[in-house]
């Protein structure tokens, strides 16, 4: 391997590696405090990418704007759902399993139907455009963006998680909701707060990938169940291990496809999930309840 | 022989240690009372011969076979079984079914007898539901055999769990703080229940209590536990004039505030 | 659960199979009640079958769109005359949902239930295989789109497929893309890793290596969209030209637009389907500036391909346009022609007249006959003209044409 | 009907059966024969995903032991040329060695990090299929797969037959089913469920039994993958997808996994509600997801139980409802 081609799987690996750990941050926070089983994720991933092809490409709004519209949106409607299907199933696997379940097919065939047929393009914002080059490897500058912002993200919620009032609250509730909400703390506000931020998350990579892939009704499919195995393979709730795990997946599609090729990447993180969780079950950094 | 005997025993989680080279020896067919303060260690002895929890060092040996390292079901297959400080039942099955997963031991029926159903099971079946309903009576709960666990008193809960564990014909059976919760009455029928099953049939009782006085008129020996260490060790009579044991039960009342064993 | 003892519970598992009971009960009228669908005197049931969910959804709704139009227009001419009886259509559309199981179940229906005489569809591999033993058995003629071999062969009786393959593709425009630029020594194909996939850049080997390029076959798992790291890997082979299209048209573009992020300098050669209009707004437009491709501009082609294209332009949305529906519209042209022509619609004239080399005139493309012995022992793959155009100004245009 | 207290489950489950096996003659619709032969498939599968969710693990892998069943017969059957019946068998086998290969491996995993292990296995073993084309085929699949061998001068190759092989593959299983649910073995796979520090307390080793519970469902599931693919004579990795493995885990959970009626039930349900639209003049399956998934939502929502579980429900009340009146008759009185 050549040092060009090491730099270039280096970048490679942390993108791939950084998106999924965008999106499977949302979810290790719903799955951690809630423990509802959200199979309906990437769908909301998806919907983030719709709405920036809705209000950037189609209607010409900038770029950010597009982006903060899209992204409260979906936010508001992970409550809704939150409110409306999940709440008397906290702590329930089967029902909210299902309920994500009917949840996804409705949304990516609602989707088809209303936005049609095509792969949708979200062109690449005017000052994203234009490629830089690190010692023979190619970045190109939307990406590099998509890296700094998820790094901010990452850094942003682990701070909000650790140090504010409403991050300690959420962790209680993971740890004990019973003993929280004797308390004083409202389980019902977090968990919509969860929900809230896990949607933002899912959404936000979403609108930030929009542009260098496209946009579809299938497009949640592959991240939603890529960021179950993230969550996994970090350990269920905990933000370290999901960018750990994020990151090994990352590196293993970035630097096992050079020698056996991309079919054979998925089947080594397949493999590495399962040789890990025989070794440790409850994931690299999750912690047995009890 | 002792039947078990735990010689060196330790463990340690985190920094604390819960026992601390610990010897106890249980002779064949006798009550042996367990009892020290709050986190002297007595549950966790029970943890840890149960398999339950793994000691850092030390030896536990039945008949003299070493039984570290086992997983739960092979000590319990071994004829060590146990019961739990708090009612930890099935609780969504009834009051029956409880009890015939304790048979799980003793049923004698195969995997292949299970599926296949044929007469000789049904037999044994039948067998062992008359037994379960033999046992149920013994703790006066026959009228509730089909009864959800959930639904049933406390005290009932309680007496289940025993129930259960005595379905298991154990060799040594490890009562876990088994009055827990009972007014004086019950506590009072419920230990001379016990006590009058497992002297019948010769099973080896070890019986935890943090309430001294409670204890006091059953077992036939007793050991005392203080911060994971034997402190005393005797007859009934002899432990309630020990000074030690008078110390460690005042000293923890007069830290902790705790009701102690003469409230 | 199973408290078998109690009382309370044995009335319920009774009820549970009274409940189970009456469930099988409502199922088995619900089976009974319709008799299976007679084709009234004077109308004839025909098939559409297309994956109207799932991956596949955006060729099914579209082919069916137009298929329906189609019968609808034919009906609301009179209908087809065929011997001397003239027959109103009654079509039916299932959903394959792009699965080999769901294929079958579907096929069963519309044969056995349904009572058609002919299905239209459908795209992929697995449904069109497993829904071969239902057709076959019942003689009834396939029109299909699979690009897999093993799609059209002497047992798979009633198959004819109305689309062309990398097959056929591949050599002449690889013919014609060394002969113009002789330099091209070695060519990445890369491809979706299922049966279509594995078929189109197995094609495009067997067509380069005659002629002295070198071929290096990726796959990929379907739905896959970063494809950097395959990249990485395709491009330290150094290819002079890469065709990466023997997949989804999303992941075809992104594939275009990622190898020029990554300094792929070469031509983009698509021996599969390569339209800057819908590849375009992905894969960037520059980036696939100059690149060769046997897919040709409608909206510019043969008189026929014209109309189709304005029909489609008329009712629907022209973004929303793509090839599938093209392959059964042809189809169905064929079939058509052919009752007509045999003055009936048993299966086997209708094979007879196919297999005889006729030549077809009604269809969008002009004349066109069946043909393919040689290769798949069996005379039903329709032989349409090979074009091949070139990606100028965002448009294509057509450099060369076959006979 | 339902106050007719004298019809005991046998006598409905010998009205079932009896309509099961007369229905071909009822009815010579091809098509409803073959949908419930597939409904019959259905309903093992899920009966296998509830035997293992009765011991409180999620598996999301059935879909795959029905392929190692369809493979290991049709490879079988079309390399060896061995007799199609004994295959049949030998999948079933096959599939409950995997499983318990796999399942010693696995099963000390537990609650949703097993059902992601599964899920990945499912993945893992569908890319084997893609990835080893020299054996199995590659994603083309294999094709031509012959209908079973003759047996006494009968011809299994029609839909009827394969109708009866999948009706009594399904007596089978649910019988078995039913039996494990009375015995002993149903006893202590729910006792794992509900507590299994309190069962292995009590001597129940959780990993054995749940290995049991496993290698049963997944002996089911491998014959109906043989039988899956004489009936379609064609098998490809795509129809043992992930996708499927989570459709029986929806039809089991939608049917409620509480009673052993559950799947089959679930499955009766939601494999005919789509024939039954179809029922519907001008009907349009491209809205069937957002059927499917509305009734996924409503049911769960408001029946968590599931629909035995609502079925019961309404039951119990209708007595409750019932015996208060009598209570106050007999005040009155």
């Amino acid at each position: 391997m050549t040092l060009q081609m090491f730099v270039q799987s280096l970048i490679n690996s942390i993108l791939s590696g950084g998106v999924l750990i965008l999106i499977a941050m949302g979810l290790t926070i719903i799955l951690g405090i809630m423990k509802v089983v959200n199979f309906a994720h990437g769908e909301f991933y998806m919907l983030g990418g719709f709405g920036i092809w809705w209000f950037f490409a189609e209607h010409g709004l900038n770029f950010v704007l597009a982006l903060i519209l899209s992204v409260t949106l979906v936010g508001i409607l992970g409550v809704a759902i939150e409110r409306g299907l999940f709440k008397p199933f906290r702590e329930n696997a089967f029902p909210s399993l299902i309920i994500s379940c009917g949840i996804l097919l409705v949304f990516r065939a609602a989707t088809q139907l209303s936005f049609g047929l095509v792969d949708h393009a979200v062109p690449t914002p005017e000052a994203f455009k234009g490629m830089i080059q690190v010692s023979g490897a190619f970045l190109s500058k939307e990406r590099l963006i998509v890296i700094c912002i998820t790094l901010a993200l990452i850094i942003g919620l682990y701070v909000f998680i650790k140090f504010t009032k409403a991050g300690l609250a959420m962790r209680a509730v993971s740890d004990n909701p019973a003993a929280a909400s004797l308390q004083g703390m409202s389980v019902d506000r977090i968990s919509s707060l969860a929900f809230f931020i896990g949607s933002v998350l899912a959404a936000t990579a979403g609108c930030l990938t929009g542009p260098i892939f496209y946009v579809s009704p299938t497009m949640g499919a592959e991240p939603g169940l890529m960021a179950f195995v993230v969550i996994v393979l970090g350990g269920i709730g905990s933000i370290t291990g999901t960018v750990i795990a994020g990151l090994i997946i990352g590196f293993i599609e970035g630097f096992g496809a050079i020698p056996f090729g991309t079919n054979y990447a998925t089947v080594m993180v397949y493999v590495v999930l399962l040789i890990t969780l025989i070794f440790k079950p409850m994931g690299l950094l999750g912690h047995a309840e009890k | 022989m002792p039947l078990l005997e735990a010689e060196h025993l330790s463990i340690r989680f985190g920094g604390l240690k819960a026992l601390d080279k610990l010897d106890i020896q249980i002779e064949e067919g006798e009550i042996l009372g367990l009892i020290g303060p709050n986190g002297a260690g007595k549950s966790t002895f029970i943890n840890v011969v149960s398999g339950f929890h793994k000691p850092s060092s030390g030896r536990i040996t039945l008949n003299g076979e070493n039984i570290v390292g086992l997983r739960m079901d092979q000590i319990a297959s071994k004829g060590i079984i146990r019961t739990f400080q708090v009612s930890n039942l099935f609780m969504s099955s009834s009051v029956l079914r409880n009890i015939q997963v304790g048979f799980h031991l003793q049923s004698g029926i195969g995997f292949w007898g299970s599926i296949l159903g044929n007469s000789k099971t049904r037999r044994q079946e039948q067998v062992l539901h008359e037994k379960a309903l033999e046992i149920s009576n013994l703790f006066n709960m026959g009228h509730l055999s089909n009864e959800m666990t959930a639904n049933l008193p406390h005290g009932h809960q309680r007496e289940l769990g025993v129930a259960m564990a005595l379905a298991a014909e154990p060799k040594l059976l490890m009562l876990d703080e088994p009055v827990t919760g009972m007014i004086a009455e019950e506590t009072l029928r419920f230990m001379n229940t016990i006590r009058a099953i497992t002297k019948k049939k010769g099973t080896t009782t070890l019986l935890i209590e943090h309430d001294m006085k409670a204890v006091m008129g059953f077992c036939d020996r007793i050991v005392v536990l203080n911060f994971g260490k034997k402190i005393a060790e005797g007859t009934p009579e002899k432990i309630q004039k020990n000074q030690d044991v008078i110390k460690a039960y005042l000293g923890e009342k007069k830290d902790a505030q705790n009701p102690g064993p003469a409230s | 659960m199973g408290r078998i003892k109690s009382k309370h519970n044995n009335r319920n598992f009774h009820f549970m199979v009274l409940a189970m009971g009456l469930l099988l009960l409502a199922a088995a009228l619900l089976v009974m009640q319709p008799a299976p669908a007679e084709a009234d005197e004077g109308t004839v049931n025909v098939g559409i079958m297309a994956p109207l969910s799932g991956p596949g959804a955006p060729w099914g709704i579209a082919t069916a769109r137009v298929l329906e139009l189609q019968f609808k227009q034919i009906n609301d001419a009179g209908g087809v005359k065929v011997g001397n009886k003239v027959y109103k259509l009654k079509w039916y559309k299932e959903d394959d949902k792009y699965m080999g199981s769901a294929a079958a179940q579907a096929a069963a229906r519309l044969i056995h239930d349904l009572d058609c005489k002919v299905i239209f569809g459908t795209n992929g591999s697995s449904p069109v295989l497993a829904m071969h033993p239902i057709t076959t058995d019942n003689k009834v003629p396939v029109f299909c789109n699979s690009f897999a071999d093993d799609a059209v062969s002497p047992e798979r009786k009633y198959n004819f497929r109305t689309s062309m393959t990398s097959h056929q593709y591949a050599p002449v425009v690889w013919k014609y893309a060394k002969g113009r630029w002789p330099e091209i020594k070695r060519v990445a194909a890369i491809g979706q890793n299922d049966a279509t996939g594995k078929e189109e850049t197995n094609h495009i080997k067997l067509a380069c290596e005659p002629l002295g390029i070198a071929v290096d076959i990726e796959l990929f798992e379907p739905g896959q969209k970063e494809f950097y790291p395959l990249l990485t890997r395709v491009l330290a082979k150094k290819p002079d030209a890469m065709d990466p299209t023997c997949c989804a048209l999303g992941s075809a573009s992104l594939i275009m637009k990622q190898a020029r992020e990554l300094g792929f300098k070469g031509k983009f050669i698509s021996s599969v389907f390569l339209d800057p209009t819908l590849n375009g707004p992905i894969a960037g437009f520059d980036n696939i500036e100059g690149s060769l491709t046997v897919t040709w501009d409608l909206a510019n082609g043969s008189p026929g391909e014209r109309a189709f294209y304005k029909m489609w332009c008329d009712n629907w949305n022209p973004k929303e346009f793509n090839v599938s529906p093209t392959i059964f519209y042809t189809g169905a042209e064929i079939w058509l022609e052919a009752i007509q022509k045999v003055g009936d619609i048993d299966a086997d004239k209708v094979r007879n007249l196919i297999e005889s080399g006729h030549m077809f005139n009604t269809t969008i493309y002009g004349k066109v006959k069946f043909s393919g012995k040689d290769y798949y022992g069996v005379d039903h793959q329709l032989i349409t003209p090979v074009v091949i155009s070139e990606v100028k100004d965002k448009k294509l245009v057509e450099i060369w044409r076959g006979k | 009907m339902l106050k007719n207290r004298r019809l005991t489950p046998n006598m409905v489950l010998l009205v079932i059966a009896i309509l099961l096996i007369l229905f071909p003659m009822l009815s010579g619709n091809k098509y409803y024969l073959r949908t419930i032969t597939t409904l019959a498939i259905a309903i093992v599968l899920t009966s296998g995903f509830r035997l293992i969710a009765l011991t409180g693990q999620l598996s999301i892998a059935q879909a795959a032991f029905m392929g190692v069943g369809a493979y290991c017969s049709t490879l079988l059957i079309m390399n060896l040329g061995w007799n199609s019946w004994i295959c049949f068998f030998l999948a079933g086998f096959a599939a409950a060695l995997t499983a318990g290969i796999v399942g010693f491996i696995t099963l000390r995993i537990k609650e949703i990090y097993f059902a992601i292990a599964t899920l990945a296995l499912n993945e893992l073993f569908r890319l084997i299929w893609v990835e080893w084309d020299t054996l199995f085929g590659g994603p083309a699949g294999i094709v031509n797969i012959p209908s079973p061998d003759p047996i006494l001068g009968i011809h299994f190759g029609s839909v009827v037959s394969f109708y009866y092989i999948a009706v009594l593959l399904l007596f089978s299983a649910t019988a078995m089913m039913l039996r494990i649910e009375r015995s002993r073995i149903g006893l202590i796979f729910s006792s794992i469920r509900e507590f299994d520090t309190l069962a292995a307390s009590l001597g129940v080793n959780l990993i054995w039994e749940k290995v049991k519970a496993f290698m049963i469902a997944c002996f089911f599931a491998g014959m109906a993958g043989a039988l899956y693919a004489h009936l379609q004579h064609f098998i490809s990795p795509v129809d043992f997808t992930l996708m499927d493995s989570v459709m029986f885990l929806l039809y089991g959970v939608i049917g409620g996994l509480e009673s052993v009626w559950g799947p089959a039930v679930g499955c009766t349900v939601m494999i005919f509600i789509p024939v039954g639209l179809r029922l519907i003049p001008n009907y349009n399956p491209v809205i069937e997801p957002i059927i499917f998934g509305g009734i996924l939502i409503l049911v769960m929502r408001f029946c968590p139980g599931g629909l035995v579980g609502l079925f019961q429900k309404l039951v119990s009340d209708l007595k409750k409802t019932e015996s208060q009146k009598g209570e106050q008759e007999h005040a009155a009185a």
